[in-house]
């Protein structure tokens, strides 16, 4: 007894790590188009197996198939490309910028940017998304001006924030992009409540929750998932899971599930996983969980497979716990090329148009960035004032607060 | 004017909240059907319909979290946390989430949550139903912290709170529900019928956020109190002659400041009293201020009288309980120091 | 669109309410012995049903039937029988001692008895329970003596936690059994953490969450089911549905998931149902759990369906909230009844030896309850001293405790 | 002696402790493999194995539940929380669970955990990786409070803290990890390895908790200080010539109330200086403590320099940092008081 009783405590462990060859073998990829498009109104017992699936309708031909294909023109098709194009250029800039110490801290989204620019263009004017740090898409595919964000990136004199937030916590209701907090997961939650309000009042708005892979572990998911279950809140909740919390491997959060899109079954809660680096299956599915929170049929959880090609963030070097190849490696492709390569094979684009949209970006970009810089960087130039700090931490500035200005002498 | 206890004006202020406001909701812990266990919200259910007052699962993250996103939307949510010894769960979303949207937001979206709790003890709850965590939202930036005394002023400032654009801790001192209890706990409690702070007008009215009340004029010694310990207070000045001025805060913050110091420059004296555990509470940023401010006319030390720095006993309630005896023996010891 | 996409908001509701006819039809109970028994390694994505059905052993007719049945000796039994006996007894006596004044809290078992008498039966000594403040039966059964229960409810002289917990929130840790905690949920991931010691130790003692149906929405449940799930902790994981929370049905707490064992399909972690009314059954599925942690198979998730009978509290009355007769209608029955009928049954028990086994442990529990009284109640007699209100703050009194003790004069 | 960063000292500190004590864990969010987001567990997976240094969830809740469960077990887990601003969700475990089980449980279970987590500003982190909670965790009977201003104590005061047989909150000023930062920001950091308290010998020693230390010994006014602010007043002295004795307050509960009022009896002042809010702050309580201790010294009131009531801004992250020029200003007026 006492031997076959010993225990043995038990580490999740990436496949590889620094040194290894990256390796994705364990991951299964289904076939584009071979995931089944249900109606919104399905039974969510009897789609369980969707949470261990992926949608994809992309193809390695960069033909678009299967029941959840055929839902964009190409108009809208080059449009998101062009999103996701800035998005890429912008980030480029804006990690410079930070390289340069034009400000403190800077986030990328290399990779990922099918996930919030596809997202967005399946919204209504009105929704109201409740972001992660790594959802500038959602702005960037809204048409939000890139000088604003620049300008809280900046921490300027015209940044929008007036230097109080991090850079890349932007905040936007005009935009539906809520205001984005530095602590994991409370958001979610949030945005629940945000689409309870919108039923009670008898709206039509819907939310959209967002959340790392990593930060699913946080209690506040949890009490989203209740809440939105219980409530059958029009909320759709995304889960971004792009394999890393910082220097953390999926599994540490993700344990036994298997997926991150199970979490949903233990309430009831359709659950769908999709390739998160396809353009048209992220829209295609978030065309549905919108529908289905739109018509009462209540939340849905989509899981969002991706990878996080760059670093977490300008503070981080991932070579210290991953293999610096791991991204090439890494099954899903770029959601770039592969939506490139579609319209290429749709005859409506062509490497020599990519080229240059590329240039033209770049163009747009670093127009703008100067625009911003002439209000200033985090060091240099115009910024936001002393008072600024002081103000806006209530409605109206109580005593306390106005002496400690005064002493401040702003 | 008709009499009500706290519980009745409480109830009453969300009432007329409601009747007045549609975006005012109301929800909690068996809030709804039940009316909540200490019958808070008996009624609100029935008369404004389940989707303006009903039941919440047992997650006060939950509630104060979906809260928030209500109140970013545009509703004006009052939650209930069964008791403000179970407020921790949510303490993330109120110090991180609620406090600080307006400022990070640079006012996009804000925040005019009410988060209603039970606090104190006196009721033999032992450690899980007694405790008074003011001092843990006091120290946040971006919250105002409202601890009412009795039934006038607990529908005046809940109705304040309800309206204020920003997020308000709204903190009820259970052992004052039904009477104004001033730590005699041998004898019976005076009905909230019989005192004339149990006169609660009908229909809309307010009590500013940030106003002190003075209960007792006096000339001695200021005593600072708010909630329960304003009656002990009262019991301790009685019992030992003193003629104390007894001030109820009653928000503790924005603070009334000027109340604070005119009262000190006065008297020249002060004590301060609350139940909560001594060490790093809120008497200690009062007596600090008050002798920021007054050092010159100070003619004492100011005084501290508060629950012990432990865990609030069940069977040691009333050696725990900072009662008259010991809030007179500060008041003697002030007076003669 | 506006009309059709008008959002409504949804609060579940329980089938009847005061007045109305206690309606238990949408209830389905499955016949006893028709949930097969999987093996201990079974792999759970294979038995994802179970978590939507119910393990149950004794039939109507007092018959222990299928494969989760003949675990248990007749002496066993008979020792099960008394056990719930016995807490039914010591509840209703100490019911009665607080609404005579003698304490100021107390809170009821009834009707839940098998859950914790069962379960305690199928552990080893040394492995360590978690439980909410309804589950004493884990002391009854492993032996505690009653008298130190009755102490600890009044607060007395002789109080092994010195009048500093409230009534019922034992701690023995001799007995397994931890100390309550006030705050809801949170012993359940101080279980799983128990558990990984106990994995990382090489130990081969495992820990046992205890949580009710209502608690499953808080935090702490999803943060204990993310660490069992990702370190395969020895831990079972108890879900006590006893229909109610205080005045709040079910339904709140478990929204669109259909059951509370279903939160466990989420992590990969093998859930099951059982009858928590059914001695045999909630041990039979208790065994097997704790054999799966005990052999490093992880943790088990454990729905235990019951009903509340009794009030919450001694503060409650429940016939404000739901019909009054709702008890005698639940269909499963009481579980001291039907273990009587099945030892009747096995001819091992008779009528009149249970009203004599009942009038036995009353005289017991009296007698332990006039030794407890010598040595006072709430507002009688012996108490803990003021002194023992500043000691154990820390292990060692620091000064300014020192000084407060003294300024108490004690 | 070997000279050694503030990471290198808590690392080491961790290293010693499991080396010597087979129940001391370490674990946290990427404290594992990569060894924490500021590298204060690097190497120690390595060293000693999966199972005693491992990556956690993203649960603070979590984190710290587990770590009071394997306490309970018999452990000493010694966990990360990867900045203080993140504690809140684990704020209802510390406060409810590991702070009072030792005495709701009467000693039949304890608590032996450390939580510690970088703390403060000035690394442009805004208002989610600058916070000082020092004063959430002070007011809660049953933890204990350390804050090392130097890689020498950092050692002493861990390893103690490891050992001592309740919860204590270990807060690391992250802008001394590297150099004893004095608030002048535009200058480069002297390095520890420049520094006598970068002197960490190597092996075993401890630093008992609840004892201060005089950092520099003056007759005019004391200040009361705890990390970063230590170097602040010692710029802030230098600056205004002003004869300051400057207490390291190292452990703020216990609090060494002994030294504290020993000193301000000799020089009469006192200046009490934080980078919390202001508000309720530790420091408040520091005043509280010395003016009921010291009346009759003293010769100003005792004068506060904190954080302002505000978010940690981040673009102004220098006018709300309490640098030498405001402490300076405060020892000044105190001197003029
Ligand atoms: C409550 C809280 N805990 C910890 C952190 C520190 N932190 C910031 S990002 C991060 C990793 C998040 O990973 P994931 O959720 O997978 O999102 P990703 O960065 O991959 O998009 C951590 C641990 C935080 N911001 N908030
Ligand atoms: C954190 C916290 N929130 C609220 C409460 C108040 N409370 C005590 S028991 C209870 C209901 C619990 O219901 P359930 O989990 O179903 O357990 P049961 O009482 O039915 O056994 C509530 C809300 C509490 N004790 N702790
Ligand atoms: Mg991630
Ligand atoms: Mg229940």
């Amino acid at each position: 007894m006492a031997d076959a009783g010993m225990l043995r405590f038990h580490v999740p462990e990436p496949e590889v790590r620094p040194g290894g060859t990256p390796d994705f073998s364990n991951v299964t990829i289904p076939k584009a188009g071979s995931v089944p498009r249900p109606e919104v109104n399905v039974d969510p017992r009897t789609i369980r197996d969707m949470a261990f699936s992926i949608i994809r309708v992309l193809n390695r031909a960069g033909e678009a198939v299967g029941p959840w294909a055929g839902l964009l023109t190409d108009e809208e098709l080059l449009e998101g490309l062009r999103h996701m194009m800035t998005l890429r250029s912008f980030d480029a800039r804006m990690q410079m910028a930070q390289r340069q110490g034009k400000t403190s801290f800077y986030m990328q989204h290399l990779g990922e940017e099918a996930v919030s620019c596809a997202f967005r263009k399946a919204l209504q004017p009105g929704d109201m998304n409740f972001p992660t740090y790594r959802q500038a898409g959602l702005l960037i595919a809204d048409g939000y001006p890139m000088v604003a964000m620049m300008n809280q990136i900046y921490s300027n004199e015209a940044d929008p924030l007036k230097g109080r937030q991090l850079p890349i916590m932007y905040s936007s209701k005009e935009h539906g992009f809520f205001s984005i907090s530095g602590n994991l997961a409370t958001q979610y939650i949030q945005a629940v409540g945000w689409a309870m309000a919108s039923a009670i009042s008898n709206d039509s708005r819907i939310a959209a929750a967002w959340i790392g892979d990593g930060s699913t572990a946080e209690s506040d998911f949890h009490a989203a998932l209740v809440f939105a279950s219980t409530y059958k809140a029009p909320v759709v909740l995304n889960v971004v899971n792009n394999q890393w919390a910082i220097s953390t491997f999926q599994g540490i959060a993700r344990g036994g599930s298997g997926t991150f899109a199970a979490r949903g079954l233990g309430f009831g809660i359709p659950s769908l996983r999709v390739d998160g680096n396809d353009y048209l299956a992220v829209h295609a599915v978030a065309k549905w969980a919108i529908e289905r929170a739109r018509r009462n049929l209540g939340p849905t959880l989509v899981e969002y497979v991706t990878y996080r090609v760059g670093a977490h963030s300008s503070s981080d070097d991932p070579s210290a716990y991953r293999p610096k190849a791991e991204s090439d490696a890494w099954p899903l492709g770029d959601p770039i090329i592969r939506l490139k390569n579609h319209l290429i094979h749709k005859q409506v684009w062509t490497e020599q148009r990519h080229i240059q949209a590329e240039a033209e970006i770049l163009e747009t970009v670093i127009a703008a960035q100067k625009e911003a810089e002439s209000h200033g960087t985090l060091h240099a130039g115009g910024k936001p004032s002393t008072r600024d700090m002081f103000e806006g931490v209530y409605a109206e500035t109580p005593p306390h607060l106005r002496r400690q200005r005064q002493q401040a002498g702003v | 004017m008709p009499r009500r206890t706290m519980i009745e004006a409480i109830r009453d202020a969300m009432d007329v909240s409601m009747a007045r406001d549609e975006r005012v909701i109301v929800y909690g812990e068996d809030v709804g059907f039940f009316g909540g266990v200490f019958r808070c919200t008996q009624g609100l259910q029935a008369k404004y319909g389940k989707n303006r007052c009903f039941d919440a699962p047992i997650s006060e993250s939950g509630i104060v979290g979906s809260a928030i996103g209500m109140a970013a939307y545009g509703l004006r949510p009052c939650v209930e946390v069964q008791f403000a010894d179970y407020v921790y769960p949510a303490y993330d979303q109120i110090v991180s989430e609620a406090a600080r949207l307006r400022y990070r937001s640079n006012n996009d979206f804000t925040c005019p949550i009410v988060v209603r709790m039970p606090t104190g003890g006196g009721i033999f709850g032992g450690q899980t139903h007694s405790q008074s965590p003011e001092a843990l939202f006091t120290h946040v930036s971006g919250l105002k912290t409202v601890v009412p005394s009795n039934p006038h002023d607990a529908k005046g400032l809940l109705i304040a709170a309800i309206e204020d654009p920003d997020p308000v801790i709204f903190l009820e001192p259970k052992r004052l529900y039904n009477g104004p209890f001033d730590g005699h706990h041998d004898n019976p409690v005076t009905p909230w019928s019989k005192h004339e702070l149990g006169e609660v007008a009908d229909g809309h009215y307010t009590i500013p956020l940030g106003k002190a009340a003075i209960r007792r004029q006096g000339s001695a010694v200021t005593v600072l109190a708010y909630g329960t310990m304003v009656y002990v207070a009262q019991a301790a000045a009685a019992e030992t002659g003193i003629d104390a001025e007894i001030i109820d805060l009653r928000t503790l913050l924005p603070l009334d400041l000027d109340a604070i110091v005119a009262s000190v420059k006065k008297t020249g004296r002060c004590v301060v009293v609350h139940e909560a555990t001594l060490t790093s509470g809120f008497g200690a940023e009062l007596a600090a201020l008050v002798q920021e401010n007054c050092f010159y006319h100070l003619e004492a030390p100011v005084a501290r009288v508060a629950g012990w720095d432990t865990p609030y006993p069940h069977a040691q309630e009333w050696e725990y309980f900072p009662g008259p005896a010991r809030v007179g023996r500060a008041l003697v010891e002030t007076m003669e120091a």
